[in-house]
């Protein structure tokens, strides 16, 4: 928090304060509160406030940097003070006086966490007053697996098996196809007849097979596209998509 | 002496950590271990090792009194700073607690490294979060904590029935945070 | 019990490893080490616990005669594999067979571990070896087995037309597969 570590006496009370060693402004109204030597449930406010701003005060007076929320604390303090000596204002909600018995009941409560941790750490700890055995054998958890499986499973699988390794017969249906060959010949043959273009369609065998009429026309185009190759046949197509046009060559 | 005393005695003894009943039974087999740890704890009265329950779980450890002879250092077994000191308290007297509340009753802020220590140690766990705004994480304290601190449970912590009736317990409510809300610094981060 | 003898039995019980006389004598103090230990030797005698000497070294241990309670077996549920699955059911359609006849009906290898696993489970034995070339290890199945999945005899394994009239022999696509994961996923859940 910026402030040089350094001990001085405020006031009367003898006590060593060092600015580095509180943390924050309510450890430090704690201690000063301690300072008063009473039970904390007797504590003077007005006196503590009176500590508080003293030592803020000969803080500054060594020339001491305060950190702001010492500075803020002390503000706070100063009109609680003034509240609590001002003529009592009935419509003031809470009570400088409640609020005075709140700030009272935070100190009672820190100071009572302060105490229960020096009281924790000061038990019969294990390591340090009391031991635990140096040699324990340990206990051993042996894992056994217990499989699972029921009969269902255990036919299914002999039948998944069996299935698996039957003979596998495939079974290749027949398919009524045109092979390239014949529709070269077919091509060829009627390519010579033909004077004029004519449509690649007019090639195809009739058929009520659409699977064959397909067929045939992908053999026939792949056809005359031999037969171009071979320089037997024209192609001739207007734009894309339009019809394909064959004449002899 | 009885077998199945002698069962649980070596089950306990042959641990290497504190055991549940149920636990002591699993291998220890049939028979009333309750009534087999009650007969331990009588044979073990007054002896150099004696036998404890802390949160539920039983171990052997040496008798308190013989510390002096075997402390083998002076060091502490693990020196905690003041704020991990008193947050300890804080969570230990008024789990399961938020950070936030340990703030407000320390009236600082905790720096990150303050609960890590405290969590490193074993003694503290994170406890779910709390319903409501915000939903803070909570910290409360463990079955390690009981048995580091031979403390049987919560109930032994030193004075808590006293704080209890005293208030200092209760939760801060929220009109007195309010009323004091300019206490509530804001403070750099303290130093451990 | 003596101060002195407690002493003695907080500082071999607290030690790390067993401890000789002289060193026994560096933290229990001033007094007759040998007395303490005698008399402590005779209490625990008969107890879970005993006090040894190994060698000059003294220690406790517990009981030699408890030393099976420190091990306890768990058993956890597993499902068995998909492969050891069918070997199991090859095992059990052609017993005795060998692991070559295994792997042959199954098409697939099958890894040490699976005809352990069924071995420790207590439904596959051995089952002498095969008069012939390399003399092969036989497998069989086991009364277990039998019992375990509530057949009389080997004659109660249903036939290869009733698993046929079952599908079970169906040509396997990928949708027998999938339905028989489901099925065995449903009876999975049934079994939690």
């Amino acid at each position: 928090m910026g402030v040089d570590a350094l001990d001085f006496s405020a006031g009367s009370e003898e006590l060593t304060l060092n600015l580095d060693g509180w943390e924050g402004p309510l450890d430090l109204l704690l201690n000063l509160a301690r300072a008063q030597k009473v039970d904390l449930t007797q504590i003077s406010i007005l006196q503590l406030v009176d500590q508080y701003t003293d030592y803020i005060a000969s803080a500054r007076a060594l020339k001491l940097e305060i950190a702001a929320d010492y500075l803020v604390m002390a503000a706070w303090l100063a009109y609680l003070k003034s509240c609590l000596l001002l003529p009592k204002d009935p419509e003031q909600d809470p009570s400088p006086e409640e609020v005075a018995l709140r700030l009272q009941m935070r100190l009672l409560r820190l100071d009572a966490m302060r105490e229960a941790g020096a009281r924790l750490l000061g038990r019969d700890r294990i390591g340090r007053d009391v031991f635990v055995r140096g040699l324990p054998e340990g206990l051993r958890l042996v894992r056994k697996s217990a499989w699972q499986v029921n009969s269902f499973e255990l036919f299914s699988a002999y039948g998944a098996v069996k299935a698996r390794t039957q003979p596998a017969m495939h079974v290749v249906h027949m398919r009524s196809v045109m092979t390239l060959d014949d529709a070269i010949e077919r091509v060829g043959k009627m390519i010579g007849m033909a004077i004029d273009w004519m449509e690649i369609g007019q090639f195809l065998p009739d058929s009520d097979d659409p699977a064959f009429r397909r067929s045939a026309l992908a053999s026939s185009f792949v056809a005359a596209l031999e037969l171009a190759r071979r320089g037997r046949l024209d192609l001739r197509q207007d734009e894309p998509f339009a019809p394909l046009q064959v004449r002899a060559a | 002496m009885d077998e199945f005393v002698r069962a649980v005695e070596a089950t306990i003894f042959a641990s290497s950590e504190p055991l549940t009943i149920e636990e002591i039974q699993g291998y220890s087999g049939d028979g009333d271990v309750e009534a087999a740890l009650a007969t331990l704890a009588e044979i073990y009265t007054g002896r150099g090792i004696e036998l404890v329950e802390r949160g539920g779980r039983w171990h052997f450890q040496t008798a308190p009194d013989l510390a002096h002879l075997l402390r083998r250092t002076r060091e502490e077994p693990r020196r905690l700073s003041r704020a991990a000191t008193e947050t300890l308290a804080i969570v230990a007297y008024h789990e399961p607690v938020s950070r936030a509340e340990i703030e407000a009753i320390r009236g600082v802020q905790i720096s990150k490294g303050t609960l890590d220590v405290l969590m490193e140690a074993g003694w503290v766990r994170t406890a779910g979060r709390r319903e409501g705004p915000g939903r803070p994480l909570l910290y409360a304290t463990t079955q390690e904590f009981l048995t580091h601190f031979g403390l049987g449970s919560r109930k032994d912590l030193p004075g808590i029935d006293d704080l209890k009736a005293a208030g200092l317990l209760d939760p801060l409510d929220q009109g007195v945070f309010e009323a004091l809300e300019q206490l509530q610094l804001e403070s750099e981060e303290e130093d451990d």
